[in-house]
């Protein structure tokens, strides 16, 4: 089987969003990496990343998020994280990636966010 | 809705052994999860408990090292709590090597990983290490809130 | 998409023992069926091998009268089927003994149970027993159906 | 904790429905057949048993649903199910239930079904 992507990629007007999948493990993580890099060489800077289909994450997938805020960090860019479970709002707490990472409700509010302070 | 009955006083147990293969620790995870299902977890307990057993299980499959490359699950079900035991026949450790992770660091190029026990501190209401040349078993414990159980009902 | 891995030659091997308790047999159903979405099973798949294992397992908690009060349940993961063994050391019966049931009967007033073999066999691809002194195991055979799958990828 | 039914009773005209809970076991069929017996005491011969709710039957329960099908022979009754998934409808034709109960798609179909009967 193949042909399935575990990460959906979608662009919009001066940002990129990326959908993750049920369970964003080091596999998926990687998935998300690349796309994530493809479009940060496309000179994308900002990012949403909606999380509303991922039930579970574990913290390898973790860790390469963390990857993807420092180079964005370098570059002046943006991550903002939307639809997040409880438990993986939790865990981005406890962790402390909402120091460098923003979080909101949906994207249509990650999107404002970004129209915002663009 | 499906309940377990309450016999207080004995815990009931159940063991899981998966092997040391990418994404069974999902098989951990959804068995606890129907366990405290049945418990009468709230939704977020659950998922809670699923993150911390899968942060267990990786631990073991990445760093225990074991020849035999199994997992061994204990779920101790009691009353007013989960217990969930953790255990690979693998190398051990030391937990006082074992350094603390940082989001500042991480973020500026320092280490990215590091964060299992740290989580599985901050899901579950306790959590200990035994460990040794014979392996290491992770035992932690989630208390259900009150009111929310349906299990002494 | 979450997937196993495929090592086509051996046997992936997951053990999983539970007490004989009421509700506990939805733990083993509930483990059985994330082992076979991981295994790509379809959702009638999945469905048909969760009330198999249950009937399974109602058996040894009504049935055998073992003294543990435990069954343990063997799942194999092979690339093309599952096997399930579900075993409890109870005082085992004879095959032979067992009446079919009938519906017309039932419903004329006459035996309402006495379905479960007949369900293990008519959903899965393979059912055999393993019955004496000692307890009993009934292994059941799912095999994936062609095309279906994503283990072999 | 109580207060919570594992069975739904609603009546319509001329018929009852029973709605079923997640999983059809002992307990739950004990409980339907309790609700059953109390609406075929104040009359009702025709029941539809709604199984949307249900992803889950044993056969323990299952006998219980005998036990209601002979009663309303018995008496001339009726009984339809009703939003069966998959398993649950190939699990009553492997026993022959079907012979002694209908199955239709939705609840409106049972009562349309009812009615044209009627
Ligand atoms: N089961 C285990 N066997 C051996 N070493 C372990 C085990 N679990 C954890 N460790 C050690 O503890 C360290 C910290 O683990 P953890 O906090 O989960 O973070 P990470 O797995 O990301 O390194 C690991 O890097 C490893 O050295
Ligand atoms: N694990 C078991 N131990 C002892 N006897 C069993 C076991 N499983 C089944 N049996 C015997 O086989 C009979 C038929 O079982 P089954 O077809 O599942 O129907 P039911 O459980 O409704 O009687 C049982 O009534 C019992 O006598």
């Amino acid at each position: 089987m193949t042909g399935k992507f575990a990460v959906r990629a979608r662009k919009g007007d001066g940002y990129a969003v990326l959908e993750t999948d049920l369970y964003l493990n080091q596999t998926a993580g990687e998935e998300l990496s690349k796309r994530f890099n493809e479009l940060l060489e496309e000179g994308y800077l900002n990012f949403i990343i909606n999380m509303e289909r991922t039930k579970v994450v574990n913290s390898v997938g973790i860790s390469i998020l963390i990857e993807m805020i420092e180079k964005l960090r370098e570059r002046g860019g943006r991550l903002i994280f939307c639809n997040l479970s409880n438990v993986i709002d939790k865990t981005f707490r406890i962790m402390g990636l909402t120091q460098y990472a923003e979080v909101k409700g949906s994207e249509e509010e990650a999107v404002a966010s970004l129209k915002e302070q663009a | 809705m499906i309940r377990l009955g309450g016999s207080a006083l004995s815990a009931k147990i159940i063991q899981l052994v998966i092997p040391m293969e990418p994404n069974l620790e999902l098989v951990a995870a959804e068995t606890a999860s129907t366990i405290a299902e049945l418990m009468c977890f709230d939704e977020d307990g659950i998922d809670e408990i699923r993150m911390a057993i899968i942060e267990a299980c990786l631990n073991a499959f990445e760093h225990s090292h074991s020849p035999e490359r199994k997992v061994y699950i204990t779920f101790h079900i009691l009353p007013d709590r989960l217990i969930l035991e953790v255990t690979d026949h693998g190398k051990g450790f030391n937990p006082s090597d074992v350094r603390p992770p940082s989001i500042d660091e991480a973020v500026r190029g320092g280490r990215k990983r590091g964060w299992g026990f740290k989580l599985m501190r901050s899901l579950m209401d306790e959590v200990m290490i035994e460990t040794g040349s014979w392996g290491t078993t992770v035992r932690m414990t989630k208390m259900k809130r009150r009111g929310g159980g349906c299990y002494d009902r």
